[in-house]
C-alpha cells in the first residue's frame, strides 16, 4: 500500500465473543490491561461448545457479546495475558490479527 | 358447555397464530413485543390475585401452599421416573425435562382465566398464590434430581458448588417470579381507590392484550412442532400423557384435599397439567448444561403448551364440573 | 361540515410528525413500536369487521368483493398506462409504482374511520371486507405489468418461474394480510360477551394508538419528502393525480353500483384512492428487483398518503355527501 | 394525610424495581420499552394538560411562564455557586450538574400528579406549561454556565461557535419537547367529542402505564445507586440538599406569587426540586464533554429522583397544606 | 509477536454477510462442512450489487445477518468449496483473512 | 491456501466506527469515493478518547455505527484519502486489513 506511515501504524486487533452476562467482567480485565479503546455489538447470537445461543429464541434468550479492539502489539500481548486464563469462564473466543490504524482525531488505543 | 364457550378469542388468537406457522406466513412479531406482553400480563396477574387475597380469609390461604409445594415436588418425580424407567432417557435429560413439569405456564394458567371469564365462572382467590410458588420448588427439585443423576451415572460428580448456590438464589430472584409476587404485594397493600386508578390498565384491557400475547405464542408453538421430529415419539408421547397425570393430581387435590369450587378446582388441575417455559429453562440450562434444551423447550413449548390450552382447559373444566356435582370434598 | 371537524386528533398527530421532521427534531420513535402498533391495529380493524359482518346480511357484500377486485385490477392498469405513456417512465419502474395504486393503505382507511367516527357518521361494515381483499390482486397484476414489460423490452424473458410461485403464495400468506383476515374471521365466531372481555384493548383504546402511529407515519413521510427532488416533478404530480383518479373510481363505485351510506362511500373512495405501503413494496422488491424502491416508497408514504390524509379524506367526504344527495345510486 | 396514602401504586412500583436492583435479580425491560412508555406518558401529560389549558384563563398562566423561566434560570445558578464555593467542584463539572436542577422532571411530575390523584386532590392546569417550558431555559443556561467556566479556567475559550448554534436549536427541537408542546397544542385545539375518543387511551390507562414506567426507573435508579462510591458524599448530599432548596423556591412562588390551590403548589413544588434527566444529559454530554456524565446521571437518577418521589412528594404536599392553611398568598 | 504458540494457533477467520432469510440455509451448510462454531449479527443493513437493504426502513425492512467464524486453514477450505457454489443465491459476500486464536477452554472451531 | 485464484482474489477490509448521527455523512464519502458495497451494524457501544458510549443507557443512550467494507486495494487508498481528514470530526476509529474475497454473484465492491 503506497499509503503514507503518518497515516497508517501497524496496530492488533482483537475480537473477543463472549457470554453478554461476562461482560462486566471482561471490562474491568481490559481496564486492568490499560485499554482506552473498544467497540462493543450486543445481542449477538452463535454456536459453540456450549451449543447454540440465539438472543430471540422465545424461552431460552441467550446473549453473546463481541468486543472488537485495536492496540500496539505490546498491548494486545499483555492483554492477551491478562484473558487467557479467564477465558474458560467466559467461553467464547479470542481471535488477534494485523490491522493498520488509520490515525485520526485523537487516540484512543 | 356449549361448542361456543371454546370460541374464546385467546385460544382462537393461539390456533391463528399456529395457522400463520403451519401455512409459513411471514408474520413475525418483533422479539420485545413477546417480552413486554409477558412484564404487562405478570403484573397483571399479580395485582389482580393480591386485591382477590386482600379480601380473602388468608388461614384458607395455607393449604393452597402446600399443595403447590407438592406439586411442585412431586410432578418432577414422577416425571422422572416415567422418562428414566418408560423412556429410557438418559438421566441428566431427564432431570431437565422432569423439573419443568414441576413448575407451571403463565400463559395457560392466563388462559384457563379467559376460559372461565368467557363462561362466566367465578373462583377462588388462592390458585394465584399457587401459580407465584411453584416455579422455585421445581428449579430446586430439578438440581437434586440431577445431582442425583450425576451420581448414578458415577464419574466425577462435577457439583460445582458455587453454580448450585447461584442456582438456588436465582430460584428466588428470577425476574418474572419477582414481578408476580411484587405486584401481588402491591395489590395486596394498596387502598381500593388507588387500585381503581390503575384498574383500567392492568384489568381492563388485560383479555385483549392476551390475544396477542397467546398468537405469538401460536407462532412459537407451531415452529416447535416442526421439530417433533428430532425430539421421538416418546417424548412427545410424554408431552401429553404427563399434562394428563399432573391434571389428575390437580383434580384429586382441588376437589378433594382444597375443596374449591369448579373454577377454582379448574385452575388448580391446570397448574399441576402445565409446564414452565419462562424461569425453569434458563435455569437447567445452566444446571444441566449435558441436557439437549430443544428437547424440554419442544415438550413444553410445542406440545404441553398447545395440548393444554387447545384441548386441556375444557376438558379440565368439564372433568372438574362432573367431581364437583358427584362427589364430596374430603375437607 | 365545519373546520373543526378537520381537528380530528389522529391527523393532528400526522401534522405534529411531519413538523417533528420539518424542523429537524431529534424525535425518534423505535423502529419496534411502529412494527407493534401496526400489528395491534390491523387486528383491531379485523376484529371489529368481523364482528360488523356477523351482524350483516352477507348476501350484500358479494358486491362489495367484485368492487374490491375491481380496484385491485383496474387501477394498476390506469396507472400502468398513465406512467408509460404521459410519464414515459420505463416498464419496470412503471408496474412497480403501478402495483402500489391498485392495492390500499390501511392507515389511510384507519385514518378516515377515526374522520367519520370525529364527525359521528355512520359507515357499512363491507368496507373492511375490500381492505383485506384489495393487496392480493394488486401484487398479482404487477407481477403480470411486470412480465409483460419484460416481454415488452425484449431480451431475456427472464421470468424465473419459481419466484413467482413464491410470490404468488406470499399474496396470501402474507403477515398483514393474514392477520387482518384472520381476526376478522375471530371477530366473526366469538360470541358477543366473549367479544365484549377484549373490545376494551381493540376498540376502546383504538383510537389513542392510532394517533401515535400516525405521528410516527407522519415523521416517515416528512422524511420522504426532502427526496421529491431526486423522483422528479412528474411522479410527484403522478403521486396525488392518481389518489383523484382512484377516488372519482371510488365515489362513482360506492354510491352509483354499490349503493352504500355517506360513510360507506368515503371508505370505499378511501380504498380506491390509497396506494400500500405494507404488503406491496415488498413484494415488488422481490419481484421486481430492477426498479427502484426510492420511487415507489417516495410516492406512497411521501406523497399519496399524506395528500390522502390531510386533504383527501375530508375532501372525499364532501363529495360522497355531495353525491349522495344529489344522484340516485343504480341499485 | 394517612400512611396509607404513600401506598401510591406508582411509587410502590418503583420500590418494587429498586428493590430487584437491590437482590440482584435478573429482571430487566427490553430498553425499547422504556422509549416507548416515555413517549406515551409525555403525549398523554400534554394531551391532558392542553385540555385543561383550553378551558382556563389563558390570562392567568403568564405568572406560570414567568415562574418557569425564573426557576429554569435560578436554579442553576444557585446549584452552581454551592458546587463551586461549597463543593469545591471544577468549574465544568458544576456547570454539567447545575443545569440539570434548573430543567424538570417528567417522572417526577407524573409522580406528583398520580400521589394527588390517589387522595383526591385537584390542582391547577398552569403547572404543566411550566413542565414544558423549564427544560430549555435550563439547557441555555448550561451553556452560559460553562462559557463562563471555560473563561475563568483561563486558556482556549474552546467555544465553538458551531456547536452553541447546535445546542440552541436543540434546545428547542428536542424530540420530548416538542412532543410535550404538541400534544398540548393539540389538546388545546381538538373539540370535547373528538378529545373523548382518545381520552382511554391516554388518560384511562395512563396511571396503569406510569407503574411499569416506574418500576423501569426503579431499577435504572437501584444502579446508579450502586455508583454512590464513585461520586462522593459531597455530591450525594448534594443531590439531596438542592431538591430542598429547589421545593422551598417553589413553595414560596406557588403559594405566594402564584396563589395556587395545595395540589398546585404541589406541582410547582415538584417541578422546582426536580432535575432532568431527559432533554439536559445529552445536551450537557455535547456542550461540555470534559464532565463526567456519571456524576450528573447518578445525582440525577439515583439520588434526586428517588428522592423526590419516596420521600419528596409527600412532603412537599405536607408542606403545601401547612402553608395554605397558615399564609394568605401575596396576590 | 512474543506470545507462546501455546497460547496462539494460527487459524483463518471467515466473515460472510448474507441476507438472513437464506441464514437457515447457511446454517445447514456450514453443518455439512463440519462447522462447530460460529457467531451471528442479525439486523444489518448494507449496500451491495442489490441497492440498499436498511433494517430500520419504514415499509421495507430488510435485513442481512454478518456471520464470522474461526476455523483451522483445511476447514476454511472445505467451507469455502461447499459455500461457493450457492453464494449466487445468497447474495451478499464471503471473506476470509487470517488470524490467531487463542486458546482458550474449549475446542468450538 | 490452495484454493484456486480463481475464487480467491486479494482484498482490503475496512472496518470503520463512528457516531451513529454521522453515518449519513460517512456514506456521501464513500459514495464519492465510488463505493459500491458496504455492511453497517447499528446500535452498537463503546469505549474510546470520549468515554464510554452505550447504546441501551437510561438516559444518555449513544450509538456507535461499524461500517465494514471489502475492496480493492487501489479503492482502500482512495476511501482512506478521502476518510481521513474527515475523521476529526466523526471520531472513532479506521482499521484496514487484508482478506481475501470469495468470487460470487456480483461484484458489489
Ligand atoms: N469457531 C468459532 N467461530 C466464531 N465464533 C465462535 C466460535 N466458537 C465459539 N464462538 C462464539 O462464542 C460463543 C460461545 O462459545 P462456546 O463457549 O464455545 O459455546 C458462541 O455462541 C459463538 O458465538
Ligand atoms: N464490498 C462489500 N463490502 C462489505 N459488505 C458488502 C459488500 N458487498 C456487499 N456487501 C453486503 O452484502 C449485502 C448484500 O449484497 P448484494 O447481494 O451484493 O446486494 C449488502 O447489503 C452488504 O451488507
Ligand atoms: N482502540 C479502539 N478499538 C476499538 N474501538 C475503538 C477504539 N477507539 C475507539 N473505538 C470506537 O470508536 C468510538 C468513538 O471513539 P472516540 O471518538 O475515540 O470516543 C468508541 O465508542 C468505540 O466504539
Ligand atoms: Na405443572
Ligand atoms: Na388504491
Ligand atoms: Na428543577
Amino acid at each position: 500500500m503506497v499509503l503514507p506511515s503518518e497515516i497508517l501504524i501497524s496496530m492488533k486487533r482483537i475480537e473477543i465473543v463472549i457470554n453478554e452476562d461476562s461482560l462486566g467482567e471482561l471490562r474491568e480485565l481490559l481496564e486492568e490491561a490499560n485499554v482506552r479503546g473498544f467497540t462493543v455489538i450486543k445481542r449477538v447470537g452463535g454456536m459453540g461448545s456450549t451449543g447454540e445461543r440465539n438472543p430471540e429464541d422465545y424461552a431460552l434468550a441467550e446473549n453473546n457479546a463481541v468486543i472488537v479492539l485495536a492496540c500496539e502489539e505490546k498491548q494486545a500481548e499483555r492483554i492477551i495475558m491478562t484473558i487467557h486464563p479467564k477465558l474458560k469462564d467466559f467461553g467464547g473466543m479470542c481471535l488477534i490479527s494485523d490491522c493498520k490504524w488509520t490515525i485520526g482525531p485523537a487516540v484512543s488505543y | 358447555m356449549s361448542l361456543s364457550s371454546l370460541l374464546v378469542p385467546a385460544i382462537l388468537f393461539f390456533a391463528l397464530g399456529m395457522f400463520a406457522c403451519l401455512i409459513k406466513s411471514d408474520l413475525k412479531f418483533p422479539p420485545d413485543m413477546h417480552k413486554m406482553i409477558v412484564i404487562y400480563l405478570l403484573i397483571g396477574i399479580g395485582l389482580h390475585g393480591g386485591k382477590a387475597l386482600a379480601s380473602s380469609d388468608m388461614a384458607s390461604a395455607i393449604p393452597a401452599v402446600w399443595a403447590a409445594l407438592a406439586f411442585g415436588i412431586g410432578l418432577p418425580i414422577v416425571a422422572y421416573i416415567i422418562l428414566r424407567w418408560l423412556g429410557k432417557i438418559d438421566p441428566l435429560n431427564a432431570a431437565a425435562i422432569s423439573a419443568h413439569y414441576g413448575s407451571v405456564s403463565a400463559g395457560t394458567y392466563m388462559t384457563a382465566v379467559a376460559f372461565l371469564a368467557g363462561i362466566g365462572v367465578t373462583y377462588e382467590a388462592y390458585p394465584v398464590i399457587m401459580l407465584a410458588i411453584m416455579e422455585s420448588p421445581a428449579i430446586m427439585i430439578g438440581l437434586v434430581l440431577a445431582g442425583y443423576s450425576r451420581k448414578v451415572m458415577g464419574g466425577a460428580t462435577k457439583a460445582d458448588k458455587g453454580m448450585y448456590k447461584h442456582l438456588l438464589i436465582e430460584a428466588f430472584t428470577n425476574g418474572s417470579i419477582l414481578l408476580l409476587f411484587g405486584s401481588m404485594a402491591i395489590g395486596w397493600v394498596v387502598s381500593d381507590p388507588s387500585y381503581k386508578k390503575i384498574e383500567p390498565f392492568f384489568e381492563l384491557i388485560f383479555m385483549g392484550a392476551l390475544c396477542i400475547f397467546l398468537c405469538d405464542m401460536g407462532m412459537e408453538a407451531g415452529k416447535r412442532l416442526s421439530e417433533f421430529k428430532s425430539v421421538g415419539v416418546f417424548l412427545v408421547s410424554f408431552g401429553i400423557a404427563m399434562p394428563l397425570i399432573g391434571a389428575a393430581c390437580g383434580l384429586f387435590v382441588g376437589h378433594f384435599l382444597l375443596g374449591y369450587s369448579v373454577g377454582g378446582i379448574t385452575l388448580v388441575t391446570v397448574l399441576a397439567a402445565s409446564c414452565s417455559y419462562i424461569a425453569v429453562p434458563p435455569a437447567m440450562r445452566l444446571a444441566i448444561p449435558e441436557a439437549n434444551p430443544s428437547f424440554y423447550l419442544t415438550l413444553s413449548l410445542g406440545c404441553t403448551f398447545p395440548f393444554n390450552v387447545v384441548v386441556g382447559i375444557p376438558m379440565y373444566y368439564a372433568a372438574a364440573q362432573y367431581l364437583h356435582e358427584t362427589y364430596y370434598p374430603l375437607v
